[in-house]
């Protein structure tokens, strides 16, 4: 289960449009569930988030969305692929930092694996991130796992 | 043992180091106390830590060339 | 809300980049909830679906996907944008015939958004298909709703 | 009253037709009944009706110039 996750930099609309272009040699597929992640340019006043510092720990990631991908293979034996992407570095605001397509023979399992798939990303990849704000002040931002 | 010791997210910032190399460890519990003397800062922070890429609850055994991660809460997706 | 939804013929990787390019637009937006939804080429016999022949009712299509985005865009207030693309005419197996993407300022809410969206269509739009097989028979199928 | 009658899917197949015209109608129950007599194979559909682009339950009133629908069940999606 060897799979690269992380893209240095933004995922550019090649990269997306790259990925895309791929899903209609899987025939045997009848839908793809896509979710794309972009850096959101909240607004906190002054603070406006001008981008976002990712880091990674690169060992641990790719053997975390091993698991990511090997779990939800197993929980929906309809997926025929998952594909995950995640960014590190400097994001802009309106960027994506990431990207989940999960394919499936039938589309209930390709839209609940790529719903869960957000979720355990989330949850479970050691990825951190600096929001950096209009003014040049920076703060750490974590995940609340409601 | 020599053990690698990888601070990540704000801990990397408030240690001022990446990494750490760590000679003649004895212990998980004896490592922790050497870094918790090199870097005191941390302990105002939540973090989890890692073995070779996998969480640790309680304390595991090292051994000789283990790569340990101290984590603050992940902020991924 | 006045809405085109027909593609005459397959929704191509051209009409995916360019929508999939506009989301950068949406600095409000952090997350992107996309299905896209694929001729399958699904395999009975010597009856393997080559293509899938779709008609709709055009004037009642752009008004029941109006009350679709209406009504989630009221349920889902953290939603700023729903698109919805539909083929009608001929689709060949791995084309793409069905395109819905949702724009919300939090994952949660795209997510959730899209997934009742291809929901709603299967139970509401007007929309008829024929599969044509390797043959050259062919067959009208009817969603069935779980 | 002028009413448009139109026919999708599999009922457009069997009937051959995608739409039909008729004229001094005098209720939705009569229309059903002309639209029934000129084409008795759709009996064997299932299918259901909208006025005007909204799906009809029981026996709408017509206006001139309405737009009667025959429809199978949906496939689209």
């Amino acid at each position: 289960m060897s799979h690269k996750i992380l893209v240095n930099g933004p995922i550019t609309q090649e990269i997306v449009s790259s990925i895309i272009a791929k899903l209609a040699e899987k025939k045997d597929a009848g839908g793809h569930s896509v979710f794309i992640g972009q850096v959101r340019a909240d607004d906190f006043g002054a603070r406006r988030v001008k981008a976002i510092e990712y880091s990674a720990y690169e060992n641990m990631i790719e053997a975390e969305a091993g698991k990511i991908i090997k779990s939800l293979s197993e929980e929906f034996n309809d997926v025929k692929s998952i594909d995950i992407l995640h960014s590190t570095g400097i994001v802009m605001a309106g960027e994506i930092s990431l990207l989940v397509i999960v394919s499936a023979g039938h589309r209930h399992h390709a839209i609940s694996a790529c719903s869960k798939a957000v979720e355990m990303i989330k949850a479970s990849l050691p990825v951190w991130k600096k929001e950096i704000y209009e003014n040049n002040s920076a703060g750490w931002k974590e995940n609340s796992l409601a | 043992m020599e053990i690698q010791v990888l601070f990540f997210g704000v801990l990397a910032e408030v240690t001022k180091t990446a990494f750490k190399h760590y000679r003649g460890v004895t212990s998980f519990e004896e490592l922790k106390m050497r870094v918790g003397d090199d870097f005191p800062e941390i302990a105002h922070y939540n973090f989890r830590i890692a073995v070779n890429n996998e969480l640790v609850n309680g304390d595991p055994l090292l051994k000789d060339g283990d790569e340990v991660a101290y984590m603050p809460p992940f902020a991924g997706g």
